[in-house]
């Protein structure tokens, strides 16, 4: 099964029911997807992404495409927002059509996993008082992304009906 | 041998600039021995390299560990483990 | 943690888009969703979903009772559809919006799970011979829906940055 | 005792009817024994409840097992496996 890919990095919002209506398009029978939204609370004024622009959509294209290796897809779509952005405001699409409902949710899990340890972006929060703060990477995050270092994918076997 | 270096977040903060061309000595063959070297330099890259646990680096398009040798790099870019997502 | 439920049952397509930017106004940092699709193929004409028009929303709303109080969600939406639908279209949105990304796609995975199992929806399909055939229930879909039948959830403890 | 029965899908079919009130004997206190005594009446019930492993009840809001009993029902509904989503 080869794979539509899309990924991007860009400073502007994405229309998450237009990116998902091109994976529906695929004639696969299903389309599972996260999206990441800036959490307020706590004084939170904006989160500012820093990225490496040099090598960050490689990085990404790369995450979407093994992906497409694990398991049967018909797209995966990655989208990455940079700059400072508001509470609120979307961050991250990360979406999967196949035609097994199980390949699709595993797939958009995987790829958020991934693009959170091993995509170049930093986040920086800015609070109303002034102060800013590097967020931490999380231990949590990294056991997360290691759930998938076997290789394997745990998928059904049938279609969709 | 000329390296274009890469800072990124809290290293380019504390290092007080996003990018330099650094020719280390022969002997720095490796990223840690890099890091070592820069941060033998004091101030800012005291403080962007103090916890070596939390550098990272890039050569080409590809995240390496502290053992990767930095010989024949024209680019390497160092920074603190990524939160993104 | 509340979490606002919202079930609907129509023969009207929905938008996907609008649904997913509802959870994500609830302030969590993600929202997971599956939209289930007509598959083509096979002379494949029309898909015509019968329901229990009694109960179907009283169950739909069970189900998504039962994600809220298996992992820590802000809102809840399923929404599925009857009546005669081409291939390519829409029938199913399940999603949910959690401070956790794990909790919210695995919550997605669980109302999709239950819903193919234990919904009172039966499809018929329509080939362009004329010719037409109830789909038979799938034991993979049973075992996908058991696997949630002890009742526990596998959610990461620290809400996303 | 005249209980509403409502038929969906290949049993709606195989009956001809989507809903219909019977008053089965007393004797009949289950799920199952109200399939039976339907399937007794030849034709199209035979048909519809052939397999009764593929046979599925829910009473009020709630699916229930051939063994529910029925004493009280006021509505039965009678389908074959769930296949939506």
């Amino acid at each position: 099964m080869s794979a539509a890919i899309l990924v991007r990095v860009q400073t502007a919002d994405f229309d998450v029911g237009a990116e998902l209506a091109r994976l529906e398009a695929l004639g696969g029978g299903g389309v599972a997807s996260f999206t990441g939204v800036v959490r307020g609370g706590g004084g939170l004024e904006a989160l500012e992404l820093e990225h490496h622009p040099g090598i960050t959509e490689t990085m990404m294209a790369r995450i979407a495409g093994e992906a497409a290796a694990r398991w049967p897809l018909l797209g995966v779509t990655a989208i990455h927002r940079h700059g400072r952005l508001l509470p609120g405001q979307r961050i991250v699409l990360a979406a999967a059509a196949s035609p097994h409902r199980a390949a699709a949710l595993e797939a958009t899990s995987f790829l958020i996993d991934w693009l959170k340890t091993r995509a170049p972006f930093w986040k920086k929060e800015h609070f109303a008082d002034g102060t800013s703060r590097w967020v931490e990477a999380r231990a949590e995050d990294d056991a997360a992304a290691a759930r998938w270092e076997g290789g394997g994918a745990r998928t059904g076997e049938t279609a969709e009906r | 041998m000329a390296i274009e270096l890469l800072y990124f977040a809290r290293i380019r903060e504390a290092i007080g600039r996003s990018a330099e061309t650094v020719s280390p000595p022969a002997e720095v063959a490796t990223v840690a021995a890099l890091v070592d070297w820069l941060a033998a330099r004091g101030g800012g890259y005291a403080e962007a390299f103090a916890d070596r646990a939390r550098v990272r680096a890039a050569i080409g398009d590809g995240f390496v560990g502290p053992d990767a040798p930095i010989a024949g790099a024209r680019e390497i870019a160092l920074f603190p483990p990524v939160t993104g997502g």
